[in-house]
């Protein structure tokens, strides 16, 4: 490729560049998501966001994760909240939604927090941190496979038996009660 | 009659639990053998009370048939379990009352009679268990089952306000047997200090021997006698008595009078007054003019009361002050007299509830003024009842009077005026049983109760079977006190031996 | 039992056989219908006839000596130092007071078999008559206080049942508690007595007690108080059971029972239990004088007060009632001043003739469709001839009139109050004695002489009564004319005397009686001839007032009389207020300190509980608040508290 | 500053905090799952980033964000089953009405 090694005015190299643009990218749909008033749009902006940490993954040399985040997050989590949106969202209802009156607390509260976070994050020494600039270690796919199904083949079989739980217990939850009677029990919010 | 080491004891206490757990596997549907189990564990468990009876060693001083089993080794708690004289004839009254009662319920609990004898059996298991534990904390642990099945008795199977009056019982019960804990763990504490060693530090028999340092003593005495205070209940802690007594059903106030207000004298004489000797002469003028209070208040609280078990719920809160009074003057006749009064109280205040039960099944309905002229229309209730008003009131040759008559004796010896006060009552006790009395059994029947016609009918069989027992041990009771008396004998010439290393009581009274 | 003796057994008879026949009466009386009777009746004949045995065996071949029959039947209650025996004594005292309640107790079963024939309930009645008999026999063979307790309160309870025989009218049933309770007030005074006899000798046995006590008291073991105080309390037992004042207001009330009720217990029996006990309990009084000079006081003061009410009281019952209330005081006073014999002696006479006034008068209301107001009543004395003379022997025994036995027993008294000192007592006992004839032959004349108010539709129906009722009256009148000659003649030397002097000459010789002589030319033969004087004189005006067969009843001068004292006349009607006062006492005022001393419970007491139960509560609503429900409220605290933590962390350790 | 381990932490608190605001502010339930989606993904980032830079791991860091990542979707399921069970009854999905847990 005919780039140059680094940005010329910034003197970043592209792999800053991209992961600039990847963190602005997930952490403005992220945003975007919490504050649109739309919720369709919401998770759709999820999606990209989503995408966006995949990409960071990649950067991360953690493509198996990037893939599955790919394929879990963008092609069934985001797909199965798309489907709730559009089952709940009444016929006649406005698609709008408004804030819970504890927002602005929320708000002050999610701000302290990153400050918070971002402080603790910069003023802990990490031990054996590698130095920056160093290359970064590229976990690949024989030891992860290793990883899991030597050392943490229980913890798998847990995981399954948790998701087949999951299985039937949204189809549980969700199945509708084949009631013969035509009205719905208690159409009034409060009760 | 020997038992060649069975474990007799565990044997009384654990056999309504299995008849528990056995009723609990019978489909609730099967209403006949549900009662015919609970009736059969509780006459089983009556038989095993005979036969410690039988077993029992009367001349032998100190426990029999004790069974240790390690339970919390690093604490020292035990399972720990004995008989004397005063615990065998509480649990035969425990034994006798229960079945009485489970019989008694047979036609008036209409609803889940399955969960019913289980929670009686299981109340059975703790009361008898806290006549029989020498081991603090399993003391404790009975004496807090004991709480449960009777919480769910009275808020399940009571009456109109029944979920008021069952949490203040258990609310104010609680109070004082939380204290009671910690006073339990206070002492714990400073055996393990003292000794170095957890080994009986909940040991009865080691602790009484101990010796604690006077302000544990009183701070311990104090929250020993709250609880049992409570549970008498004494004035003024007994404003929770009536309303439970009201809301019970009738089995429930049958067992509550019976047996569980005994929990309280009981403890007072088994536990407060041989561990803390000192602290109980120091607390024992204070109780005393509780207990003369409350024999004089009760009675007269009792004269206005327009329902019949409030006014026999009152009734108890006099009855019971002759205990506390009795235990506390610390003397021989006295103290055998209250713990006659308390198997007599809860032979005769059962009783009363049993009547007073009859009564409402047929007329709904439990306030006096409604009532007039049963003695026409039911004469056999008209006499029985009759009977247990005149056993209430002390009429001589009754059960009632010999426990009455020795707690003034010893009184009298202690304090003139105090047994003067004390004895005030026969009249006052006369005025309320006998007017109300007269105004539901005497005179012309009244226009509520011919309104009920034919439904109103004299005793069943089975009423018959609950009250005729009760007529018999209260006649022997009155005739012949002997065989109780003497079983009491070493257990109060022990406790009161070891009261009078307490010292003087500090002499308020003339 | 020490000795199964054919004598205790049967002592132990005596008990059992009315026991017995109280339990089979009452199981079975019921479907007995009109023959109910039939056990208790036996029951009691067979009694009489082994009391009688009992008496002879006593009072005439002294088989048992002075000390008479001690027995032991087993123990009843073992309390370590307080031991308590069920046992049986039988001295010339109990077999005198036996002669008294088996023969009127047997006389009135009866009666009663007559008199009850038409009510339904009567086997109740049948069971409660022979429960009675056993709880007065006991009382007289007791041998120990408490077991004299038991019956003491036992024969509380046989008078309850029976006054509120007739459950079902509401003065009846008011009358019987009345009764009972106003007796406990006695009753408590007699159980602290034993109790401070208890712990003084530490023995309850007559025979023991009355040894140490003396001796206690002469050592120094006990003041002199104490024995007063001993001797009071168990007096106030007596004025309970015997109905002196202050406690008397229960008596007249307990007319509401069956008139052979009223004549077995309220006139010949119970009520003289007192008498008994004093008299019994004798060598404790007589260290004790100033409590003696109280039972007199108390005695003499009854007799006339109640003696003044009979006066003026219209129910023919009630009379007699008061008339009994009066007796009872005379022989309270002769016990105060330490005329025992005399005292017992008006027990039996007593007992005889008011048993037969009472059976009388019941005959009376019988013929006259059960009316008690002797103002309904009159002209009767040619319609029901036995009940008129019978009831004429019995007024004028009562009244003191020579040779009847009323005459021997009052006079003794007298006499003996005058010579021991006790002018006072004389005094007052001759102007009761004067009353009682006087208002004896107002009960005679109203009923028996005077003009007929009777009802015209009861009129046609007067009749006399069966064979049953009349042949124990007939019995009774001959006990009541003779008793006295047989018993008190010669006098101060007579049969009773003969009995009873070796039990009671030690101690009445500490009042300074025993020592004179009888000497009827001297003061006795005055006090005789005053006594019978002023009988006389009160028969007579009587006689003037009301009217003697048909002679000279004058209304007018009656009305004048109660006119010229109207004050006085209406006091004595309404019983000089004492029932509205005991009304006012305790019904009011004690209504209204148990109203609101349950006020205090419910409200300060239980107040205080459920103010803590609902601080607690409005505090946990006040906290309540708190819990929203909304995850995210509860969310927004995770993160608070999350922020809180993590910042101090960052302030205190990082730093 | 991709060889930076902090960039990567920094990151990932931003977006942690983001998901928190969402999950406090938002009345939808929906959009409350999906911040707490956000919130997972930024632990997630965290785990990857630790596991990349720090030697001693090996490749654990990216087993463990598997793990997560699976019970994510499991949580996402069950999480959308009882959304759409509690609309169905109550009509709504704004969660402020929701408020029967508390008498």
């Amino acid at each position: 490729m005919g780039l140059p090694q680094t940005i010329p005015l910034l003197g970043w190299s592209w792999d800053d560049v991209i992961f600039v643009v990847l963190s602005g990218v997930m952490l403005g749909s992220a945003l975007l998501v919490v504050l649109g008033r739309n919720i369709i749009r919401s998770g759709l902006f999820m999606i990209l966001s989503f995408a966006a940490l995949a990409g960071i993954y990649v950067l991360l040399g953690a493509p198996i994760v990037a893939a599955a985040q790919v394929l879990i997050y963008i092609g069934a989590i985001s797909v199965l909240i798309l489907f709730a949106i559009m089952l709940t969202q009444s016929k006649g209802g406005s698609a709008a939604l408004t804030f819970h009156h504890q927002a602005k607390a929320a708000g002050l509260a999610a701000g302290l927090l990153a400050l918070i976070l971002t402080v603790t994050v910069l003023w802990t020494t990490w031990p054996e941190a590698v130095a920056p600039g160093v290359a970064v270690a590229t976990a690949s796919t024989v030891v992860v496979a290793q990883l899991l199904f030597s050392n943490n083949t229980m913890a798998v079989e847990v995981i399954s038996v948790l998701l087949l739980a999951a299985v039937i217990g949204g189809v549980f939850l969700a199945k509708r009660e084949e009631a013969p009677d035509a009205g719905e029990p208690t159409p009034d919010g409060s009760a | 009659m020997d038992l060649h080491g069975l474990p007799i004891l565990s044997g009384i206490i654990f056999t309504p639990l299995v008849g528990a757990i056995l009723i609990a596997f019978v489909p609730r549907d099967r209403q006949r053998l549900v009662l015919w189990l609970a009736m059969g564990t509780a006459l089983v468990t009556f038989g095993l009370s005979l036969l410690l009876v039988a077993a029992f060693h009367t001349a032998a001083p100190g426990f029999q048939y004790v069974e240790t089993v390690d339970w919390i080794p690093a604490f020292g708690i035990q399972y720990k379990v004995g008989v004397d004289g005063l615990s065998l004839i509480l649990v035969v009254l425990t034994t006798t009352l229960t079945w009485i009662s489970i019989l008694a319920s047979i036609g008036p609990i209409k609803t889940r009679m399955k969960e019913f004898v289980i929670a009686f059996l299981i109340l059975e298991v703790g009361m008898i268990g806290v006549f029989l534990a020498l081991d603090l904390f399993l003391f404790y642990i009975f004496w807090e089952v004991v709480l449960v099945p009777m919480y769910l008795i009275i808020g399940i199977w009571g009456g109109a306000n029944r979920i008021y009056a069952t949490i203040k019982f258990v609310l104010y019960t609680l109070v004082g047997s939380l204290l009671m804990l910690v006073a339990i763990l206070a002492t714990a504490f400073s055996f393990q200090a003292a000794t170095g060693s957890w080994t009986g530090a909940f040991d009865y028999l080691q602790l009484r021997n101990f010796g604690f340092d006077g302000s544990l003593q009183f701070f311990a005495f104090g929250a020993f006698f709250l609880a049992f205070a409570i549970k008498v209940p004494m004035f003024p802690f007994h404003t929770w008595l009536p309303d439970a007594h009201v809301e019970a059903p009738t089995a429930g106030s049958v067992i509550l009078a019976g047996v569980l207000l005994k929990l309280g004298g009981y403890g007072f004489i088994r536990f407060a007054l041989p561990l803390f000797p000192a602290a109980a002469h120091q607390w024992a003028p204070l109780i005393i003019v509780l207990s003369l209070i409350a024999i004089i208040y009760g009675a007269i609280v009792a004269m206005v009361q327009p329902d019949l078990k409030k006014l026999v719920a009152y009734s108890s809160v006099s009855h019971m002050g002759f205990v506390t009074l009795g235990i506390f003057i610390f003397q021989s006749q006295g103290m055998q007299g209250a713990i006659l009064q308390m198997v007599n109280h809860g032979i005769i205040t059962g009783a009363l509830f049993l009547c007073v039960g009859v009564i409402y099944e047929r007329t709904h309905d439990r306030s006096i003024a409604k009532m007039g002229g049963l003695a026409g229309s039911t004469p056999v209730y008209a006499a029985i009842f009759g009977f247990f008003m005149l056993a209430s009131l002390g009429l001589p040759g009754l059960g009632g009077f010999v426990g009455e008559f020795l707690v003034f004796l010893g009184t009298f010896a202690v304090s003139p005026i105090a047994a003067a006060v004390a004895t005030f009552v026969v009249i006052l006790s006369a005025a309320y049983l006998m007017w109300m009395y007269q105004r539901v059994v005497f005179g012309e029947l009244s226009d509520f109760l011919k309104s009920l016609g034919h439904h109103l009918t004299d005793m069943s069989p089975r009423e018959l079977l609950t009250l005729t027992p009760l007529m018999a041990l209260t006649v022997i009771l009155g005739l012949a006190p002997g065989f109780v008396l003497n079983l009491i004998q070493s257990p109060v010439g022990d406790v009161l031996a070891r009261v009078s290393v307490g010292g003087p009581t500090v002499g308020i009274l003339p | 039992m020490d000795t199964g003796s054919l004598d205790q057994w049967l002592v132990l008879a005596l008990l059992g056989l009315p026991l017995a026949g109280f339990g089979l009466t009452a199981l079975f009386g019921r479907r007995m219908g009109t023959k109910a009777w039939i056990i208790a009746v036996a029951a009691i004949v067979a009694v009489w006839v082994a009391a009688m045995y009992l008496v002879d065996q006593t009072l005439f071949q002294h088989a048992y000596g002075d000390g008479g029959l001690h027995f032991r039947l087993y123990e009843w209650i073992p309390a370590g130092s307080f031991q308590v025996d069920v046992n049986f004594g039988l001295d010339a005292l109990s077999a005198v007071m036996l002669i008294v309640v088996t023969s009127v107790g047997m006389l009135v079963h009866i009666y009663s078999v007559g008199y009850m024939a038409h009510d339904p309930g009567r086997w109740r009645f049948f069971a409660y008559l022979n429960f009675f008999m056993f709880s007065m026999l006991l009382l007289v063979l007791a041998d120990n206080f408490l077991l004299l307790f038991v019956a003491w309160e036992l024969v509380g309870l046989s008078s309850y049942l029976l006054i509120g025989f007739w459950y079902r009218r509401r003065s009846a049933a008011l009358a019987a508690k009345k009764a009972f309770i106003v007796n406990r007030v006695g009753d408590l005074g007699f159980a602290l007595g034993i109790m401070a006899i208890w712990t003084t000798v530490g023995t309850l046995n007559f025979g023991d007690v009355f040894t140490r006590l003396p001796q206690l008291l002469a050592s120094g073991g006990i003041q002199e108080w104490q024995m007063i105080g001993i001797c009071l309390l168990i007096f106030a037992g007596a004025v309970g059971k015997s109905a002196q004042f202050p406690l008397h207001v229960w008596l007249p009330d307990a007319m509401e029972g069956p008139t052979p009720v009223s004549a077995l217990i309220h006139a010949a029996t119970m009520v003289n239990a007192g008498v008994y006990l004093i008299a019994r309990t004798n060598p404790l009084f007589a260290e004790a004088p100033e409590a003696l000079v109280v039972v007199a006081a108390i005695g003499i003061f009854t007799a006339i007060l109640a003696a003044s009410i009979a006066l003026t009281q219209t129910d023919i019952k009630r009379v007699l009632a008061y008339s009994t209330l009066s007796q009872l005081g005379y022989m309270f006073a002769s016990l105060g001043v330490g005329a025992y014999v005399p005292a017992i002696f008006h027990l039996v006479t007593h007992g005889f003739f008011k048993g037969l006034l009472f059976l009388g008068s019941g005959s009376v209301i019988h013929s006259v469709d059960e009316e008690q107001d002797m103002n309904k009543m009159g002209a009767l004395w040619r319609r029901i001839g036995i009940t008129h003379v019978t009831m004429l022997i019995g007024s004028l025994a009562i009244a003191g009139i020579p040779p009847l036995a009323g005459f021997f027993s009052k006079d003794e008294i007298l006499g003996d109050s005058f010579k021991n000192g006790f002018i006072w007592v004389w005094g007052i006992g001759v102007v009761v004695a004067l009353l009682t004839a006087f208002y004896m032959f107002r009960l005679m004349g109203k009923t028996f002489y005077g003009p007929s108010h009777v009802d015209p539709h009861v009129e046609p129906h007067i009749h006399e009564s069966p064979k049953w009722m009349t042949i124990p009256l007939i019995l009774l009148a001959i006990a009541a004319a003779v008793a006295g000659l047989v018993l008190g003649l010669p006098f101060d030397g007579g049969l009773i005397h003969q009995w009873l002097d070796p039990l009671f000459s030690a101690t009445e010789s500490v009042l300074g009686h025993g020592g004179s002589t009888f000497q009827i030319a001297g003061i006795d033969g005055v006090l005789i001839l005053v006594s019978t004087a002023v009988a006389a004189f009160g028969l007579f005006a009587a006689w003037r007032l009301f009217g003697f067969f048909g002679i000279g009843p004058q209304a007018a001068r009656v009305a004048a009389v109660t006119d010229r004292f109207k004050g006085l006349y209406t006091a004595s009607k309404n019983k000089w207020y004492f029932d509205d006062l005991n009304d006012l006492l305790f019904v009011r005022i004690g209504g209204l300190l148990a109203a609101g001393l349950w006020w205090f419970d419910v409200h300060v007491i239980d107040g205080t509980v459920n103010g803590i139960a609902s601080l607690t509560q409005s505090s946990g609503r006040g906290l309540r608040q708190v819990q929203t429900g909304h995850v995210q409220n509860y969310a927004l605290g995770i993160a608070a508290g999350l922020i809180v933590i993590a910042l101090g962390y960052i302030v205190l350790v990082t730093r | 500053m991709t060889g930076n381990l902090d960039a990567y932490l920094v990151l990932s608190g931003l977006l942690f905090s983001i998901g928190t605001f969402g999950f406090l502010a938002r009345r939808n339930a929906i959009a409350m799952l999906m911040s707490v989606e956000l919130m997972v993904n930024a632990v997630n980032l965290a785990i990857v980033a630790f596991g990349t830079f720090v030697p001693e791991l090996k490749g654990q860091g990216t087993v463990i964000a598997l793990f997560v990542m699976a019970v994510a979707a499991a949580e996402a399921t069950v999480g959308l089953a009882i959304v759409i069970a509690i609309y169905r009854n109550r009509r709504t999905p704004l969660v402020d009405e929701y408020s029967s847990m508390r008498d």
